[in-house]
């Protein structure tokens, strides 16, 4: 864990008690099993909300705390350990992300103060196919005198059926494939010809298809100039990025103590299995893996907050080196586990599935590999 | 052996067979994921069963006078090969559960003539589905600490305890069981393997859900469940000896026919492709995921050369080789990774669970992913195979906390 | 090991008790230590050619034995038991497959016999720059006449320094980095022009770097049509890299079992090294690791013998496979040995330099894995 | 701590003491692989290390009475630094063999105040080279179980066994060596550390040639060699505790120097596109070991990072993070991959052993890929590594076997 300001550890020691209080890993079991479509449960949010954590990364001046990324990675860890679902994430992190790295002064005024009080909830639309490829935009604006009409699709928009507003990355001018060319438009959930279905995954929760058929919107409703998003869109996604690792750390981190603990309980031939040297070592290689990682991904987010160059790299870092601890941890909370750890009853399954999801959003280990290869020069 | 000449007459005889016997109505019918249980098949499908148990040829090395047709492996081979080419399948071995794999193997090794003569015609005609109880919650790995125990009552032995992973327990009429006879002896020398109906007040099952949403496995609770003694196979209290055999034919069904590819199966490489798109050079767009999907194809060649390899120098010799002993985890890597390969490949498309925006195709990718990672927990964990090569192959001593 | 012929077996037994008795890898050591250019001893090659090994791939009318490419594959594993150095792999191994390939009924009728009866010893050179990369050949044919002038390099010739004749790839047309274009010619090593330096190499054997200073050849030196030799070369290299694997195999085997026989001796903490769970589970996955190898490695030579028509794939799934578990064993060879790994006075490095020289030869497990990959189109 | 305004102070201080003291004809010296003997260096160089040890800067942070300069921790950085800055460097710590790093901390804790004035100035100085003498043929790992002797002969001890992987014994005055005082005691409770003068008849060494041609070990044999009762450090058979220290100082000077880059060392990905080329788009041309060397290099960086978050956890804090148990073998995997991947991008070119068809580049990288195999055996194994985080840091039960 990074060295804390005396705040920081206030605010994550109350993210954990509240977490596994309020919001421990069997509410989200009860909520899968009922199965709604927003893939939360409202008490849930409300109580994240009158904490104050939605207003982590906004201004005093609109009514945030002004705490900075590492704070709100702590907060979210501690959701991650006890997989809390909510728009947190989505709409007070990315969404408030977004519009203070893009939005003019009018659309901060208007939305900031309503993502910390609950009342919005703004989320990030990008994909549109299997990947994650921004390049690969082709929800298309077509525009003439100041409006602007969106046709096209998107996928796996998280939060999507809950969101009150989307914001939207489309593509203004080129090809699909080229990096130039994108522009970003918040667009309100409820504008004329804008449709969304609910898309069940593994991880059951609230993401939605999008469809645009011939959405119109304003210049108002442009984030920066039309064309040019390609560069601030890069930005917010590193953020989310090292957001994303900072949930994943916590449900690598939960899925380690799931398995140190059944090491040092689970009897079989006479002894409990931790004693059995091949399993103990594979705990030591676990560790290590996480403490590593756990530096990669507090590093990304002490990187955003000190607003160096390094950005981009250490985001990468965290997503692709977290995302390979995860990968490898879930696999062996299943496997050191045994049966029990196939059954839906035991939470092991639950873990495992959102670790692959996390994995996805945003880019892959592969895709940041690559990428932190490109920053590199190679 | 069969003369060749010999084996080419057979072969146009099962082959004629097949094609006048097969109902053209079954064609392309998947015998997949759910094996048919009795009740849910049409009557084509039952009297295609019957054709095929009248001939012997669902069970075909087992002797005539127990329902089998009493041919060679070669034979049999040639029956397989027959029926497969006409588009056709045994239905026999799926809808008997453990029978034909497992169970038949070892009663026709241990039981007596009576036990023959009750129990393997219902297997070799498909009509009767065995389950086999053998691990439990606190022995599972550890198989010899079973608890379930099992006392002489004069004519049967009356159980109490549970079993868990009972594979299709809930639809089973039979189930052969290791039970403690005498709790007093050591671990495996006080245990037995006895045979008894599911269809008794004493015996309940509870289905288990997987975290892949599917239930084939259940719990199994024996409460004062009654097992005829002239059911019990093998000798009284060396049923370690016919469990060790049980599980020998467990890990020879799992490694002679490795993951069940389906013919018709989109190469991985094709998949990938299809997904991620290609470079000018034809090469696979995502040259991190190219790298791993090769390896695994290459992991799955060098799986599949070696399964040849130990046939070929099986032949004419009486031990088995040694490179047998690295089969079962060299298939679940192969398995596991073209798993996770295949989710990574989809992308934003490989983490559906239901719905339409999903294809089928990614919907039992997800499906088959999760399921896959109980094929390195079942069958001797990817752990105790290790152990196995580390002691019995190579003559490593066994670390002093084993028992 | 793949089934075997009686024949195969007599051959394989007396390979195995010949280069233990006769060859062991004491001998390698002590002419290491005395450091010749010729990188063998001579006594160890006469006796190879006296049993006949020289003949194994070479028909009976050019008086060779013609026994075919898994029995040459059985000496080879054989000899890299025990490190044995001879120009047996160069010269009739892949000198001779050159000539039957390649050369004309001339070349043939010429060479075979004395590559058979060990007065020849025959060479292939085609690595010009650090890597393995055929297409690269910049050695240049200047053809005029019926005659061909080669100017340029070679390096890393295998038994270049005791070689009597260097098959060399050369570029008649095209440029760099084409496929197209190559010639093969034969060249006597005391050729005007032709010059040799003796290559100090981790492995202690006798590679030399060649220079050609305007050598002259004729048209009856050339091996097939001018500037069509690619595709017969690539036919030849996968013979190499088979052959190789055979030798890793031996190489990786032996390493193996000295690594067992020390888990079963060595102790620490009161009990064998080998009853330490974790180094039980290690030794079992270098078991794996190695029986998957052996399959890739024999069914290589098998598929070349049957003529068949995935050789190309084959002989890159061997010098792919089993260069990756050579890699690994070798490692754990001083790894496992610990302290004593590490001395020049015990063999273990020994092992470890002739691996890596072995998988560099003819491309690595990197080019083999991206060759494999292209000839299933991907 | 010291206010941050005296540390500037102290700071040109410093800088402008080597300034004027450092000799200009030693820029550029190589400080590197081979540490220099007292024979063979230049006047410039005796001059400069003297100049070093009358400030007491060679090991600032030792008192002022045993040759150091009573510096606290950030002001030693402030010397470090100023140092490095000025091309200039500090001979004291390799001259003394184990002296700097291990003996003398040690000493500082468990010494007499004898044994400090007798042996600390000698090593503050850099004038008295020290080697220890721990591992023996049959007590690598498990160093507990050493069995050489020391016999009480009143006013010393007589030493008699056979030392391995004694660094640089056959140069060292003296030697630091655990010897067992009481062969009747548990493993454990019968060592003692001794320190004795490698100048006598009862000390013979031999160098051991490594695999990468250096020979930077002895073998050291005792025959009836004298160590004087005065010199036994901390408490009759207590050795045990003063071993476990050493090695603490032993890990810390591992790790928290990681690997000593040279600044101006190329970056792997550079080396990579000098070798392989790239392709039109910039990426390396070998996508394959392109994957391997951006794995290394995310490795590295997550290394370094690790290093520097227990930096900043330590700030204030008593207890070292737990983290720090990782350190040795992650250090341990970047280098050894590193070295593998340098061979591997080298290919022809990185096989060489001699001779100028190799650049001293390529002979460096095998030479320093073999010696880089030592990494994880000594300074305790990888192995061994793994044991203690398994039972230290996360409390797993000890494996019965060990001893």
């Amino acid at each position: 864990m990074a060295a804390l300001t005396e705040e920081q550890t206030l605010i994550k020691d109350q993210a954990t008690s509240w977490a596994s209080a309020e919001a421990p890993v069997s509410k989200f079991r009860a909520m899968r099993n009922e199965g709604t479509d927003i893939g939360f449960a409202k008490p849930t949010w409300s109580a994240m909300v009158e904490m104050g954590w939605t207003g982590i990364l906004v201004p005093e001046e609109y009514g945030g705390s002004d705490l900075g990324y590492l704070t709100f990675g702590l907060v979210l860890e501690e959701l991650g350990k006890q997989l809390a679902a909510s728009p947190l994430f989505a709409s007070a992190y990315v969404g408030a992300t977004a519009l203070l790295l893009a939005g003019t002064e009018a659309q901060k005024s208007s939305h900031l103060p309503r993502i910390v009080d609950g009342t919005e909830i703004v989320t990030l639309a990008v994909d549109e196919g299997p990947r994650h490829a921004p390049a690969r935009t082709a929800l298309e604006a077509k525009s003439e005198g100041g409006k602007h009409v969106l046709t096209g699709s998107k996928t796996l928009v998280l939060e999507g059926m809950s969101a009150t507003h989307f914001l939207v990355v489309v593509r203004s001018t080129g090809k699909v494939g080229e990096a130039q060319g994108l522009s970003l438009f918040i667009v309100p959930a409820d504008a004329m010809g804008l449709s969304r279905r609910a898309m069940k995954t593994m991880d059951s929760r609230g993401y939605a298809e999008l469809n645009f058929d011939g959405v119109e919107v304003s210049d108002a409703d442009l984030m920066g100039p039309a064309g040019q998003a390609g560069e601030v869109l890069d930005e917010i996604l590193d953020r989310a990025r090292a957001g994303i690792g900072a949930e994943m750390l916590g449900v690598g981190s939960q899925a380690f103590a799931m398995t140190l603990d059944y090491l040092k309980t689970r009897k079989q031939f006479g002894a409990v299995i931790g004693s059995f040297q091949a399993l103990g070592h594979r705990a030591a290689e676990l560790f290590a893996a996480m403490e590593l990682a756990r530096s990669c991904g507090e590093a990304a987010l002490q990187e955003i907050d000190a607003q160096s160059n390094s950005v981009a790299k250490a985001c990468s870092l965290s997503k692709a080196k977290v995302g390979d601890f995860l990968h490898t941890m879930s696999n062996q909370l299943i496997q050191i586990h045994g049966g029990i750890g196939m059954t839906d009853e035991f939470d092991a399954g639950l873990y495992l599935k959102r670790a692959r999801v996390l994995a996805t959003l945003y880019g892959n280990q592969s895709y940041h590999r690559d990428r932190y290869a490109r920053l590199l020069g190679f | 052996m069969t003369a060749a000449s010999d084996l080419d007459g057979f072969r146009s005889e099962v082959s004629e067979w097949v094609q006048s016997n097969f109902p053209s109505a079954l064609k392309g019918f998947d015998l997949g994921a759910d094996s048919p249980s009795d009740k849910g098949v049409s009557g084509e499908f039952r009297a295609w069963r019957q054709a095929l148990a009248d001939k012997g040829w669902g069970t075909p090395t087992w002797p005539k006078e127990y329902g089998g047709a009493g041919r060679s492996d070669p034979e049999a081979k040639v029956i397989r090969q027959e029926i497969a080419k006409a588009g056709a399948f045994n239905p026999i071995p799926p809808m008997t559960g453990m029978g034909v794999t497992m169970v038949g193997p070892t009663i026709l090794e241990y039981g007596t003539d009576e036990q023959k003569a009750k129990h393997l015609p219902g297997i070799a005609s498909g009509e009767v589905r065995w389950c086999l109880g053998l691990s439990e919650p606190n022995a599972g790995s550890d198989l010899a600490s079973l608890s379930t125990k099992a006392v002489d009552e004069g004519d049967a032995f009356i159980l109490n305890g549970q079993k868990i992973w009972t594979s299709g327990a809930h639809i089973s009429q039979w189930c052969g069981a290791v039970v403690r006879t005498d709790p007093k002896a050591k671990k495996r020398d006080g245990i037995s393997f006895v045979m008894l109906p599911m269809d008794q007040k004493g015996v309940e099952t509870r289905l288990i859900k997987l975290i892949s949403g599917a239930s084939p496995f259940c719990e199994t609770f024996f409460n004062e469940a009654r097992a005829d003694k002239s059911d019990l196979l093998g000798d009284l209290n060396d049923g370690w000896s016919v469990v060790k055999r049980l599980l020998q034919h467990e890990r020879q069904s799992q490694t002679s026919a490795p993951a069940a590819v389906k013919i018709d199966q989109e190469p991985l490489q094709e998949q990938a492709k299809r997904y991620v798109g290609t470079l000018e050079d034809g090469t696979l767009a995502d040259p991190d995921l190219r790298l791993r999907v090769v390896e695994n194809l290459m992991d799955a060649e060098a799986h599949k050369l070696t399964v040849s390899r130990i046939t070929a120098e099986a032949k004419g010799q009486v031990k088995v080789s040694a490179a047998a002993s690295i089969l079962k985890n060299s298939m679940t890597r192969v398995a596991q990774t073209k798993a996770e390969l295949t989710l990574e490949m989809m992308g934003n498309q490989g983490i559906g669970w239901e719905g339409e925006q999903f294809s089928e195709e990614e919907l039992r990718s997800v499906r088959d992913w999760l399921m896959g990672k109980a094929m390195s927990i079942y069958g001797g964990s990817a752990e105790i195979q290790n152990n196995i090569i580390s002691k019995n192959i190579l003559g490593l001593p066994e670390t002093t906390q084993q028992g």
